[in-house]
């Protein structure tokens, strides 16, 4: 356990540029998005923008929140709390849109 | 395609289905505790033996069980199929539940606080609320249907027998919930006509003086 | 605090770790506090696609953009001033906590003024032009009201932490060998950006 | 400080504060967990006298003791109290609390001063709901559901009760939060997850499901709250709202919620059948998995509790389906803890009563449960009394038994003082007789058509309210039995010295009764399952001297 911690503590040499590049990427998709927006898709619209909010929340979770150097478990954590949203929504809709 | 007392029978069925298995199982679970708890006595010297499990057994009363919810479930699900598409001769009813009383309206505009049914003829109900939600629950004909202000519910039974049933409100709504009691009223079909032609011949004369006209649709 | 001397005889060692898995584990309950007023959202939209259609078009969505704008831009500095403080540069790991509070400001702000703008269109919950509208559109927003305003909530306790942060950073409490707090802090506010990324489309762009 | 703390109980042990606050402001596990204890019990006995006092009122037809509107609120403050305030904290935050460090070999929770904050929240919802009784208006008379329109029509106080609740269900994550870093961060050099004992399993599940489920709930109490205030529409029907989105969202927490309360119950059963057997718990894997699958299934089956809402056929089918499915992992359960009994040598004090009692009432609640989930029988059963027989069962004669059960086993250990095991007995005796003549007319009368949250009821029903209320009594007595035992245990001068007194193998057994601040006074080093009974000699040995 401690020594689990402990190489936890010691994390490659962090540097500006990688967080810089990804906010750079972030800017893009936000304009993609608005830019999209205007067109209608009908009811792709909806999935382009979801789609686009998902990478960009990718984008934000490896990078911005380090998630890339954590270690599994914290993978397996943040996958478990998704998929309790997906089973949530999925099982609600079973009632919504099959009326 | 299910009828009303057809329908009492699947819901007993079911019911005493489920109850038969899990009686059986609880009275074999109950004595082998019991059993065990006799014949290991420590007080009789007993030594233990450390078995850490059997996957065989483990298996076993995994697949058992998943079988039987498996019959369960379907046993349920059949009874409960047609509960949602009447036929295409249902008498309508429109029930309309409000703190704390049901109203009763027919096709041709009566309106009665008990619900008069002929007999043998598909009733189907379609469900209002004025206020907030109550159910309406008759429990010789083994259903009940959520009464909502924003959905109308329909749910449609199947009277076999003339008599008299209770309907109650199965959904709290406040302060006289438990009062919230009426009666289904089952006639046989001439009587039912007769009753329908002197309802609407009072509904006539009420039109003509509408003074004591509201009294049917009074709120609290 | 309080019992710290019993506290820390309890701990012999400080579990960087640990600490970030608390950390985690809590923006998981953020995350599905939102997710339960996600799920309300679908299924209105999904019950009043056209009434939403139109009551969005009474959004601002440049103002939107810009407010996204300015919170990603929040998240890479608090980013940044992590990595500024592990690179031993204090100052610099301060001056990006201060730009990150300014542009949280900004984004308050900015959310003032469009609250503004619509209450004094009348369009408030409750309000008799509202209530003229369909049904839809009530709930629009509704929830427009209500999701925004939680989340600006959000940003304001964002803002409490990351100044408490600054002043550790500051008082040296916070440094290159134990900066774990200043991390917990950017975790919350990277959350609070993650939110308002789905926020964003879902009530300016579904014209 | 004084690293000397060790050999000093918990107890008496001398921290920064004195006299009370030694207690309110303590970061220890064990001294919040014995709050804990204390602040549930207090309101476990005014949850319980509501409770006596409905059934007084349903001993006859009519008005007997009260009006309608005292009743609607009573069975309100009733539910919300023993929910909310009694059975959801009542093992994890009171036992788990207490034990979960000391099974793992550790020192104290990972968060300590979080925790003391859980046990305040924890307070400061509980005077909510409390204060909301004597506030102008009177106590929420909605039903702990809360549903939709009459929570946003009733003229009672609803708020207080819905922000009660908000804040409970915040204490409560904390807790579950503290409790997985804890068991991921904490445990002592060599206990690997499978070396857990599977109380502390339990626990782990119980705190996903604290975590993912409880925000849910928290929101939904928030939005109805903003309903309330400021008419946002979100539920209200007049608005063009949805009520029955409202119980969906409610049921999504409060059924997975259903098993944040069973699943510690089971745990703390499956420490005790090994210890009083004696022997190794009988497929460790699989009611280890088993509290995994419950946490997982239990978060797919909510809208069981809506059958009758008219949804869509689809999901009435689904859930159905899927409420069956969850039985299984309890089965499992079930089965396996009746095949440790065989060939164990067998201990039958009150804690093992108090286990095998759950099973039985546990299993009854369980198979009810099933006969719920059926579509067509649901369609005549929901909302009936039979539904309240089911809910007693399962929470209050598995779960209620499960903390008698933990009580008893941890007492010794706790409290460093004895009960005398006659009296405890005769206690289990009355309250599994009283237990039942109490619920199982419910199950009756609601097969015979008795709604619930009926303040008053027809003629035919009334000789089983009668047998019913008697049962309220005898369950009464029997509770007051156990208390008074312990009561008298505790005030005995006589300090008990066994360190094992049921000859338990995993770690709180090792260290002191009234163990010291730091539990152990170095970490052990753990190299063997919790429940690996070499040979049982010495025990026989013992029972004969
Ligand atoms: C501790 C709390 C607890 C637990 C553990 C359970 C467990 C279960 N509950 Fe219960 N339930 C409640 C608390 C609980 N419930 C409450 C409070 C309500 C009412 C809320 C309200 O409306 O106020 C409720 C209501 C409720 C309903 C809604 C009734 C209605 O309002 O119409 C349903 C319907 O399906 C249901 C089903 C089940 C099932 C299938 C299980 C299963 O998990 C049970 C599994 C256990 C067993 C099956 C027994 C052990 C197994 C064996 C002995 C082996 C043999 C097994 C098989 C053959 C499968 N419950
Ligand atoms: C754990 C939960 C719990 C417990 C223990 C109880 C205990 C009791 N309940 Fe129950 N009850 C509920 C939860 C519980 N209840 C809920 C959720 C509802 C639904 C409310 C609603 O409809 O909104 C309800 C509703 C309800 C009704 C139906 C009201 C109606 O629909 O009209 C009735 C009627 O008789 C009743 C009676 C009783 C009685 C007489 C007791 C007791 O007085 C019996 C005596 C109690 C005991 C002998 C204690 C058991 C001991 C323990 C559980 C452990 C104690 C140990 C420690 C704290 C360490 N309760
Ligand atoms: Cu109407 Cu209850
Ligand atoms: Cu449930």
């Amino acid at each position: 356990m401690n020594s689990e911690h402990l190489e936890s503590n010691v994390e490659h040499k962090p540097t500006y540029g990688i967080y810089i590049l990804v906010w750079l990427v972030l800017m893009t998709l936000t304009g993609v998005t608005v830019a999209v927006a205007g067109i209608n898709f009908g009811n792709l619209t909806i999935a382009t923008a979801l789609t686009i909010a998902c990478i960009k929340s990718y984008l934000v979770l490896t990078f911005f929140m380090h998630l890339k150097t954590e270690t599994a478990t914290f993978k397996i954590f943040v996958a478990v709390a998704v998929l309790f949203l997906l089973i949530s929504i999925s099982l609600l809709f079973s009632d919504y849109s099959f009326l | 395609m299910i009828f009303g007392t057809n329908h009492i029978d699947l819901v007993n069925g079911a019911f005493w289905f489920i109850v038969g298995i899990s009686a059986l199982l609880l009275t074999m679970i109950t004595f082998l505790m019991i059993y065990f708890v006799f014949k290991y006595n420590r007080k009789k010297g007993q030594k233990a033996v450390n078995i850490e499990g059997n996957t065989k057994l483990e298996i076993l009363w995994t697949v058992i069980p998943v079988i039987l919810v498996i019959a369960m479930f379907w046993y349920g699900w059949v009874g409960y199929r047609d509960l949602k598409n009447p036929p295409k001769d249902a008498m309508v009813v429109k029930v309309t539940a409000q703190m704390w009383k049901w109203t009763f309206e027919y096709a041709n505009g009566v309106k009665a606080d008990s619900l008069y049914v002929p007999v043998n003829k598909a009733i189907e109900v379609s469900l209002h609320s004025t206020d907030v939600n109550h159910s309406f629950f008759i429990p010789a004909f083994r259903f009940k249907r959520d009464v909502m202000p924003n959905r109308n519910n329909s749910i449609w039974f199947l009277p076999e027998h003339v008599g008299k049933f209770d309907i109650a409100c199965a959904e709290y709504c406040g302060l006289s919930h438990s009062a919230m009691y009426s009666k289904v009223i089952v006639l046989p079909q001439q009587e039912f006509d007769l009753w329908m032609k002197s309802e609407l011949a009072k509904k006539n004369i009420r039109a003509n003086q509408p003074v004591s006209g509201s009294d049917t649709t009074k709120t609290k | 605090m309080s019992t710290i001397a019993e506290h820390t005889v309890a701990h012999v060692h400080r579990d960087d770790e640990g600490s970030r898995l608390g950390m985690w584990l809590f923006l998981f309950t953020e995350l599905v506090l939102f997710g339960g007023m996600f799920l309300v959202y679908a299924v209105y939209r999904y019950t009043y696609q056209a009434e939403f259609h139109v009551a969005a078009k009474e959004l601002n969505t440049s103002l939107g953009a810009l407010n996204t704008i300015i919170l990603l831009t929040s998240s890479l500095t608090i980013v940044l001033s992590i990595v500024a403080l592990r690179k031993k540069n204090k100052k610099l790991s301060v001056f990006f906590q201060i730009v990150t509070m300014i542009l949280a400001i900004g984004f308050l702000v900015n959310k003032y003024v469009e609250w503004n703008i619509k209450i004094h269109h009348g369009i408030f919950p409750g309000s008799e032009i509202l209530l003229g509208k369909g049904n839809g559109e009530v709930i629009f927003f509704g929830l427009y009201y209500v999701m925004t305003g939680l989340h600006a909530l959000h940003v304001m306790i964002g803002i409490l932490l990351i100044e408490v942060m600054t002043g550790y950073t500051i008082k040296g409490r916070i440094n290159e060998s134990n900066y774990v707090r200043l991390e917990s802090a950017g975790l919350y506010w990277h959350l609070v950006d993650l939110i308002w990324i789905f926020l964003f489309p879902l009530f300016y762009l579904i014209t | 400080m004084h690293n000397n703390g060790n050999s000093v109980s918990f107890l008496d042990y001398k921290g920064k504060h004195s006299g009370l606050n030694a207690w309110i402001l303590s970061t220890d596990h064990k001294r919040i967990g014995l709050l804990y204890l204390m602040s549930t019990l207090a309101f476990f006995a005014v949850g319980v006298t509501f409770g006596f006092l409905m059934r007084l009122e349903l001993i006859a037809p009519g008005r007997t003791i009260m009006d309608a509107q005292t009743y609607n609120s009573l069975f309100t403050l009733h539910g919300i109290i023993m929910i909310f305030l009694f059975i959801i904290p009542g093992l994890p935050a009171v036992f788990g609390n207490f034990f979960l460090p000391i099974l793992i070999g550790a020192k104290d929770v990972a968060f300590p001063r979080l925790n003391l904050l859980s046990w305040w929240l924890y307070i400061l919802g509980g005077l909510l709901a409390v204060i909301s009784v004597f506030l102008p208006g009177g106590p929420a008379d909605t039903g702990w559901t809360f549903y939709i329109p009459y929570s946003i029509r009733s003229t009672t106080n609803v708020m207080p009760a819905l922000i009660a609740a908000f804040i409970l269900g915040f204490s409560s994550i904390l807790t579950g939060l503290n409790f997985i870093v804890t068991i991921h961060r904490l445990r002592a050099p060599g206990m690997g997850f499978f070396r857990m004992p599977l109380f502390v399993w339990s626990l782990y599940a119980t705190a996903w499901v604290q975590i993912l489920a409880t925000p849910i709930v928290g929101i939904t109490l928030l939005l109805v709250v903003f309903e309330r205030a400021f008419g946002v529409g979100l539920f209200d029907p007049a608005l063009g709202g949805d009520p029955v989105l409202y119980q969906h969202l409610f049921w999504i927490y409060s059924h997975p919620a259903v098993y944040i309360m069973i699943l510690p119950a089971m745990g703390v059963i499956s420490e005790i059948i090994p210890v009083f057997a004696h022997r190794t718990i009988f497929g460790y894997k699989f009611i280890a998995f088993s509290s995994l699958a419950i946490a997982l299934f239990g978060s797919m089956v909510w809208a069981h509790h809506m059958f009758t809402v008219g949804m869509s056929e689809t999901a009435q089918l689904i859930f159905s389906l899927l409420t069956f499915l969850v039985a299984i992992p309890s089965a499992i359960k079930v089965f396996n803890w009746v095949a440790t009994l065989y060939k164990g040598s067998i201990q039958t004090d009150a804690p093992l009563l108090y286990a095998l009692g759950f099973i039985f009432l546990f299993s009854i609640g369980g198979f009810t449960g099933l006969i719920q989930g059926a579509l067509s029988v649901n369609m005549h059963i929901h909302d009936t009394s039979f539904i309240v027989a089911h809910f007693h069962y399962v929470m209050f004669g598995g779960t209620g038994f499960g903390i008698f059960a933990a009580l008893h086993y941890w007492f010794p250990k706790m409290f460093g003082k004895m009960y005398n095991m006659r009296t405890a007995k005769t206690g289990f005796w009355f309250l599994f007789v009283g237990f039942n003549t109490l619920y199982f007319p419910l199950f009756v009368m609601g097969w015979l058509g008795m709604p619930r949250r009926y303040f008053d009821y027809l003629p035919e029903f009334h000789i089983y309210h009668l047998i019913s209320t008697v049962g309220s009594w005898i369950l009464i007595t029997g509770l007051i039995i156990m208390f008074t035992n312990f009561v008298k245990a505790l005030r005995s001068k006589s300090t008990y010295t066994k360190l094992n007194p049921w000859g338990g193998e995993t770690l709180e057994w090792s260290i002191q009764n009234t163990p010291s601040l730091e539990n152990f006074d170095e970490i052990p080093t753990i190299t063997a399952g919790p429940y690996e009974y070499k040979d049982n000699e010495e025990i026989l040995v013992k029972e004969d001297n």
